[in-house]
């Protein structure tokens, strides 16, 4: 590649051509400020509309600052990046992006991980001169299920935009009107509600300031711990102990799964469970249906739907309800583990500890925004009352913990409660992308073949790929996989599907850029996409220290099936634990 | 056929009106009638001759003898002399200031070179829906040369000799932007003509497409030749119906002829225009923005590099000029580079159509080649200040162009003059300010029209000129600080400085350029609460003349807010602190007793 | 309509079409054809050159006169819209500015019948790309 | 955004589907098929709006995107006589501002609404190119020159029966 030569703040640089100012100021260690620009290296994704003008810098020989994050380097060219010029015009647009937003900062959401706020202390922004004259941009506060938008904060950054359009493919977002009122916006400037939105929660994920954030769940998880006619039991997904250390400080890959389930007993929980039983619940039921259908093709049945979808995440299930509706019979009709959990929990558990199902009120921790609307459906409560009662994310856990004073990082570590917190090395590897996919292969090739695998580690189903196959040998059948990550890549192989290409038998799909690691629940990663890379490498140290590893060798399982459900896909599972879709292609304004 | 073997043309613009062009007119008939010439020679009063710098002006026909300065008294001394005797009344002619030369025939006058019109070289002389008429005045022959006798590098070299600049703002080198989308390889590339104008009192270019519209196909199609393009796209706002439809009659018509389509002129290049409709949005005269409209997304522009010409509409290679600058090319392929480059100064070639408008008596389109100055284009061709007020201003460059002011004047117009003063050339919107009109309330209408015309992609532009119009706003209402002109200022520039495209880089320009030629109307408005032209309500108080007033009781009932108080037959009074400067009073006073300062 | 193929093509259509327009001008009574242009852009229109321009297709038949009447573009005089340029053979055209009906009759009648000017002249004030070598 | 919600005829989907499928259903066209829908119809509802980017496969929040990016597109019928006021520099430096605000006075609403009889709307545009009439107004098809506030009353009595 050719070799640009090029002079920063006077020292020379040599940079590969194609780079852009911003990019070869980092190789000499100076940090531009930005704002709006985001690059999830690795993942594809960069969102560089040069809207925000904070990363300007002085170029010689042109008349106008550039802005360094989406301006490539030429040859000779010589960059100053904090001139009086600079810092002033820095300042100044500062000053202007402030001047437009609500300054509630000590009750925001995002108050202390907001990228504006840090922008404003590195720039150390005192006032904004002209407020009292200056008018707001103001928006209609909308409160959906999953996400809020407080559009009052939005800055026009456009990086949700970029998540939901061109990442997730998703389209319920679109910068809308324009000059000082444009925001990014469903159609008609309805509800998220209304929208095609599948709550992926990625656009919260990106946000920078406290436009969008998750609905808070907190206070009534507090309600409930306070409650002395309540049982309250809690669930925690796989990736969340992947993530969680990091809302205190603690390096991204930490493992907390120990201090997490302390601070979730010390917080009151009665009952502190692990959604990865629920997960080993999935693989039973999931890799039977696989089984089943694989069976009826291999037998020469041309009616079986193959390939079969998972259908653990929850925005995945929104995205085909609202786009391939005409699909719907080809995921997996298994619920997910979130809601296998519930569904177990408030009638085999309820059951054996006495408490009517009531007063038992399931709490989960989830990296994930779509689960608060996906235990809110219609067909996952019994006479009103939902299986799973109360969804909060990761970060709604960290301010849990904070709030209740408890030094996280100083807490001994503890195990999960029995029996629904036993499980094994393939229900942890569900929270990341493959994951899902490998803890079936591992059941199914098991169950099919007979045989006992002597090496469990499916390396060619990991990896951050947007879209990966793999052909894994099922005792002479050739088992085709596909697997995908982000709602754009799924809805590739949708078409595909759509259109007769597809060969797999199998595809795992997860909404997420990484999967759950990645949720649109968890910490905020501030576009740093090494610390999806640290989650991944968390979990699959987990899964390799457990001496279980295979979902069917769960004795907790094997237990629940012997007393409770008698055998996967039998008429009880169907009842609790399988699932429909729905048709929701014209849940949108009028047609 | 005529009765009259001689015709006396009285000038009767405004301008030479005021200075009693009516008289002569009165006095030249008496004195007619009385040699008993009425039935052979005609007085007639015209429009303007846009020479008003010398009115009154008499012109005698047919032997375009051109008296200047003539005075009603002069009237006798033209009949006797010329009408009678046939000798020119020589303290009447004009003299040539340069040559110091009596001028006895006008068409040797140099007045008459103020104007050229190359671009608007068939507008108003063909019908613009009749192909031949275009041909009959040369019309494809530049296309026709280009493919049959010319390589497109020679073409290109043609055009860059030329010195043609983009006629749509910044006035970029024609000839290098067809170069650079020359050299970008690709299947398939496009010539587009961006014909969206959108500068609030500029219709050059939809004069052009209405007037002449095969001029612009043509020059898309040398183009297309030049750079290897085959398809051509025209961006046409869609609030231009007629041009439009003429366009839509004019390609039929080429594609009829074989002048558009497959193997023209039997060279085998192809080339084929469609439209593309805008639909309201400033922001797409902006080139990126223009072909993200043209894609069918929101008129957002992107940074540039990557430039058009490397990767535009679709991601191919795309040559945007505008509707004026197509319209110079095919004159400058039949009459030669040499010829285009002799009109002009030296780094603008050519001439400049510009829509003159505002406080100006002859309204129109007019095109002056480059280097004309200020002074020419206002009190000639345009005829002067409407209604004999004071010339104040003239605004060039619409919303992204400055004011410039008396001391302006003899600056010869080009692109660098403007932009060394604060304004530029824009697409040639030349709106003229008098007296009555308040610096600072033009400057808050511009940015009113950036406010709304803003795209809201980069925060300068989007909350800046917002910021800028509420102090201006602020200002006018009476309740301006000293500090914000700093404000004002420092906000601007940095907008300039800061702002992704062309229209938030240039936006803050009517603020910075009355700042800089009026700051003392800024500081009567923020210090002495004062406009001086009456333009600022908020600034106006208004009181009742004891000397006028009959007390007839009319303004106190008209009052809304019951500011006014008096007896009947008394004096009234006016409140300063309850009236609301509605008007009202004003309005309802038949004594003229009620008075704004 | 033949198409063009070449550009000798063009020169011969050119060249036809000038003879022809010649023709048409040099018509059956060469002193009484007359040629009539109304500015018929945007700006005229918004004016009432429409009118003006029926007015005179109408009229110039029915008073017997050989005559043409065309549209074309601006002309450049938006202060005196509706602006009509006529030619009466022989002589240079004259453009007349701020035409309405009551103009247009007294131009038929005092201009085109007898080439007595009337008032409302507007004098060309600019030149044309051919008188400039 | 409007709140009122239409039921569209079925005709009248046909004849959405029929405009999508003169530009070949290219998403690319979403511009040039907003402008035919709005010729059609007189304005671009919302679901107009669910019907084209259903029929060109674009979200319809993208499609709400382009309508309220571009002027020229409009969510509110018009009246029966649009009123449109040119606010061009031409225009104003003559007094535009003030023959607006009688209209408003006169139809007593504001610059995008349409009066209760649905017989007036009123809106700006920016330079019809009429400079020479400045200020000017167009009625519907109809163009005024040389407007004064005083004038408002007269063009209006000429619509109103």
């Amino acid at each position: 590649m050719d070799q640009i030569k090029l002079t920063i703040d006077g020292k020379a640089v040599e940079v590969p051509k194609g780079t852009t100012i911003y990019k070869a100021a980092k190789t000499l260690g100076i940090d531009i400020p930005i704002l709006c620009y985001m690059d999830l290296k690795g993942l594809n994704i960069e969102n560089k509309p040069g809207g925000c003008r904070i990363c300007v810098v002085e170029v010689e020989g042109r008349r106008n600052l550039a802005s360094s994050c989406s301006t490539d380097v030429s040859e000779g060219m010589v960059v100053k990046t904090s001139t009086i010029r600079v810092l002033n015009a820095r300042r100044t647009v500062m000053e202007l992006i402030l001047s437009d937003h609500p300054k509630d900062c000590l009750t925001c959401a995002k108050s202390g991980k907001c990228d504006l706020q840090d922008m404003a202390i590195k720039l150390g922004i005192r006032n904004i001169p002209g407020q009292e004259f200056a008018e707001m941009s103001t928006y209609r506060l909308d409160t959906s299920p999953s996400i809020i938008r407080e559009m009052d904060k939005c800055i026009m950054c456009r990086r949700c935009e970029t998540m939901c359009n061109d990442f997730q493919t998703v389209g319920a977002l679109s910068a809308v009107n324009r000059g000082f009122m444009s925001v990014v916006a469903p159609a008609f400037e309805m509800n998220l509600e209304h929208s095609p939105c599948t709550y992926c929660g990625q656009c919260v994920a990106v946000c920078p300031t406290g436009a969008l954030t998750e609905v808070d769940h907190t206070r009534n998880v507090i309600a409930a711990l306070s409650d002395p006619t309540k049982t309250v039991i809690v669930q925690t997904a796989p990736a969340v102990r992947a993530a969680l250390g990091e809302e205190f400080g603690l390096e991204p890959g930490t493992l907390v799964t120990g201090k997490m389930v302390t601070a979730l007993r010390t917080l009151g929980f009665d009952y502190v469970f692990d959604t990865d039983f629920a997960a080993d619940l999935t693989i039973m039921e999931e890799g039977s249906e696989l089984l089943g259908r694989l069976g009826k093709f291999l037998a020469g049945d041309k009616d079986v739907k193959l390939p079969i979808l998972t259908s653990c995440c929850p925005a995945w299930v929104n995205f085909f309800e609202h786009n391939f509706p005409d699909m719907k019979d080809i995921p997996s009709t298994a619920r997910s583990p979130q809601q296998m959990f519930g569904s177990i929990a408030k009638t085999y558990f309820a059951d054996k500890i006495g408490v009517k199902r009531e007063d038992l009120i399931v709490v989960s921790i989830m990296p994930c925004l779509a689960k608060k609307y996906e235990c809110q459906r219609d067909e996952f409560s019994v006479d009103g009352n939902p299986d799973v009662d109360f969804s909060i994310s990761t970060r709604e856990l960290g301010f849990l913990i904070k709030q209740a004073n408890i030094q996280f990082n100083g807490l001994p570590d503890e195990d999960f409660d029995k029996p629904m917190g036993e499980s094994t090395g393939a229900a942890v590897i569900f929270g990341t992308t493959g994951g899902v996919i490998e803890a079936a292969t591992r059941t199914a090739f098991e169950l099919h073949t007979g045989k006992s695998l002597s090496n469990v580690d499916f390396k060619e189903l990991r990896g951050l790929e947007g879209i990966r196959h793999a052909t894994i040998d099922f005792g002479g059948f050739p088992l085709k996989i596909g697997i995908a990550h982000g709602l754009g890549n799924a809805r590739k192989l949708l078409e595909d599907i759509k259109a007769g290409r597809s060969e797999f038998h199998a595809i795992e799909i997860m909404a997420c850029p990484g999967g759950c690691i990645g949720g649109g629940g968890q910490p905020l990663h501030h576009g740093d996409s090494t610390i999806l890379k640290a989650r991944a490498k968390a979990i699959y140290a987990e899964d390799t220290s457990k001496t279980l590893r295979k979902s069917h060798e769960n004795p907790y399982i094997i237990k629940l099936y012997e007393e409770f459900l008698g055998k996967p896909l039998s008429e009880k599972a169907h009842h609790l634990l399988h699932t429909h879709y729905f048709d929701k292609s014209k849940n949108t304004f009028s047609i | 056929m005529s009765k009259y073997s001689m015709h006396l043309l009285v000038c009767g613009g405004t301008g030479c009106r005021a200075s009693a062009s009516d008289a002569i007119v009165e006095n030249l008939k008496t004195e007619l009638e009385a040699k008993g010439l009425s039935d052979t020679v005609q007085v007639i009063m015209t429009g303007c001759f846009g020479f008003c710098e010398k009115g009154p002006i008499v012109k005698v026909s047919p032997d375009n003898t051109f008296y200047v300065q003539v005075k009603p008294e002069d009237a006798r001394k033209i009949v006797e002399e010329h009408v009678i005797k046939g000798r020119k009344v020589r303290e009447l002619l004009y003299v040539d200031p340069k040559a110091n030369e009596v001028i006895e025939d006008s068409k040797h006058m140099g007045f008459y070179k103020k104007q050229i019109r190359i671009a608007l070289r068939n507008c108003g002389f063909i019908n613009p829906e009749i192909l031949d008429e275009y041909i009959s005045r040369d019309g494809y022959l530049a296309l026709g040369k280009a493919l049959t006798e010319m390589t497109p590098e020679e073409v290109i070299k043609e055009i860059k000799a030329s010195g043609l600049r983009g006629r749509g703002g910044a006035g970029f080198p024609t000839g290098l932007k067809w170069e650079l989308s020359r050299q970008s390889q690709s299947d398939k590339k496009y010539v587009v003509c961006n014909a969206d104008e959108g500068d609030p009192g500029a219709f050059m270019d939809r004069s052009i497409l209405e007037g002449d519209p095969h001029s612009v196909l043509e020059a898309m199609a040398i183009c297309g030749y030049c750079i290897g393009a085959d398809t051509g796209l025209v961006y046409i706002r869609a609030e231009y119906p007629l041009a439009i439809q003429r366009l839509k009659v004019a390609i039929s018509q080429a594609r009829e002829y074989g002048l558009l389509g497959k193997d023209i002129f039997g060279t085998g290049f192809n080339f084929d225009i469609e439209l593309k409709y805008g639909a309201g949005a400033f922001v797409c005269g902006e080139e990126t923005a223009l072909i993200h409209s043209m894609e069918g997304h929101r008129g957002e522009p992107t940074l540039k590099p990557p430039f058009p010409s490397v990767s535009g509409y679709l991601g191919k290679p795309t040559n945007v000029n505008n509707v004026e600058t197509f319209a110079n090319i095919p004159v400058i392929l039949l009459k030669g580079s040499a010829w285009f480059s002799s009109i002009g100064t030296e780094k603008s070639k050519g001439t400049k159509v510009f829509a003159l408008a505002g406080k100006i008596n002859n309204v129109g389109l007019i095109e002056v080649p480059m280097g004309t100055t200020l002074r020419e284009v206002i009190f000639e061709i345009g005829g002067g200040i409407k209604n004999g007020r004071k010339f104040k201003a003239v605004q060039t460059g619409g919303p992204s162009g400055g004011c410039l002011t008396e001391k302006h004047l003899d600056l010869p117009i080009d692109y660098e003059s403007l932009v060394a003063n604060g304004s530029m050339m824009g697409s040639g919107g030349m709106i003229v300010l008098d007296e009555d009109d308040c610096m600072v309330s033009i400057a808050k209408y511009f940015l009113d029209f950036t406010v709304e015309e803003s795209c809201g992609k980069c925060s300068p532009c989007r909350i800046g000129n917002k910021r800028l119009y509420e102090l201006l706003d602020k200002i006018c209402k009476g309740n301006g600080v000293a500090d914000d002109l700093t404000r004002l200022k420092n906000l601007g520039l940095v907008i300039k400085d800061t702002s992704l495209c062309g229209l938030g880089q240039s936006s803050p320009n009517p603020v910075l350029s009355t700042l800089e030629n009026f700051m003392v109307e800024y500081t009567e408005h923020v210090h002495d609460k004062k406009c001086r032209a009456g333009e600022c309500k908020a600034l106006m108080t208004y009181s009742i003349l004891e000397e006028h007033c009959v007390g007839c009781t009319a303004c106190a009932r008209a009052c809304p807010v019951g500011a006014i108080t008096g007896e009947r037959k008394q004096l009234h009074v006016i409140n300063p602190a309850i009236c609301i400067k509605c008007g009202a009073c004003l309005e309802k006073c038949k004594f003229d007793a009620v008075i704004v300062q | 309509m033949s198409k063009i193929t070449s550009l000798s093509d063009l020169k011969k259509k050119r060249d036809e079409i000038k003879s022809g327009l010649e023709i048409r001008e040099m018509a059956t009574d060469p002193e009484n054809h007359v040629q009539v242009k109304v500015a018929m852009a945007t700006c005229g229109i918004a004016a009432g050159a429409k009118v003006i321009m029926d007015f005179f297709v109408e009229q110039l038949d029915r008073r017997n006169i050989d005559g043409v009447v065309t549209q074309t573009g601006c002309m450049g005089y938006c202060y005196a819209e509706p602006t009509i340029e006529v030619k009466l053979p022989g002589h240079d055209s004259v453009v007349f500015g701020g035409v309405d009906l009551k103009k247009a009759d007294e131009i038929i009648e005092k201009y085109i019948k007898t080439g007595e000017l009337v008032d409302g002249i507007i004098p060309v004030n600019y030149e044309t790309i051919d008188s400039k070598e | 955004m409007s709140s009122v919600k239409i039921e569209l005829r079925k005709d009248q989907i046909e004849k959405i589907h029929e405009i999508c499928k003169s530009f070949n259903y290219e998403g690319g066209e979403l511009i040039n098929v907003l402008h035919k829908c709005q010729h059609e119809f007189g304005y671009l509802p919302a679901e107009i709006q669910e019907v084209v980017a259903e029929q060109l496969k674009l979200s319809v929040a993208k499609v709400y995107g382009v309508v309220t990016f571009y002027s020229f597109f409009s969510m509110i019928p018009k009246g029966k006589f649009p009123i449109s006021i040119c606010t061009g520099t031409a225009c104003y430096v003559r007094g535009a501002e003030n023959v607006l605000a009688e209209f408003k006075k006169q139809l007593k609403i504001e610059v995008g609404e349409t009066s209760a009889d649905g017989k007036f709307s009123l809106s700006c545009l920016r330079c019809v190119g009429a400079c020479g009439l400045a200020p000017v107004v167009l009625v519907g098809e109809k163009t005024f020159g040389r407007v004064a506030p005083d004038g408002v009353k007269a063009i209006l009595a000429e619509f109103e029966q």
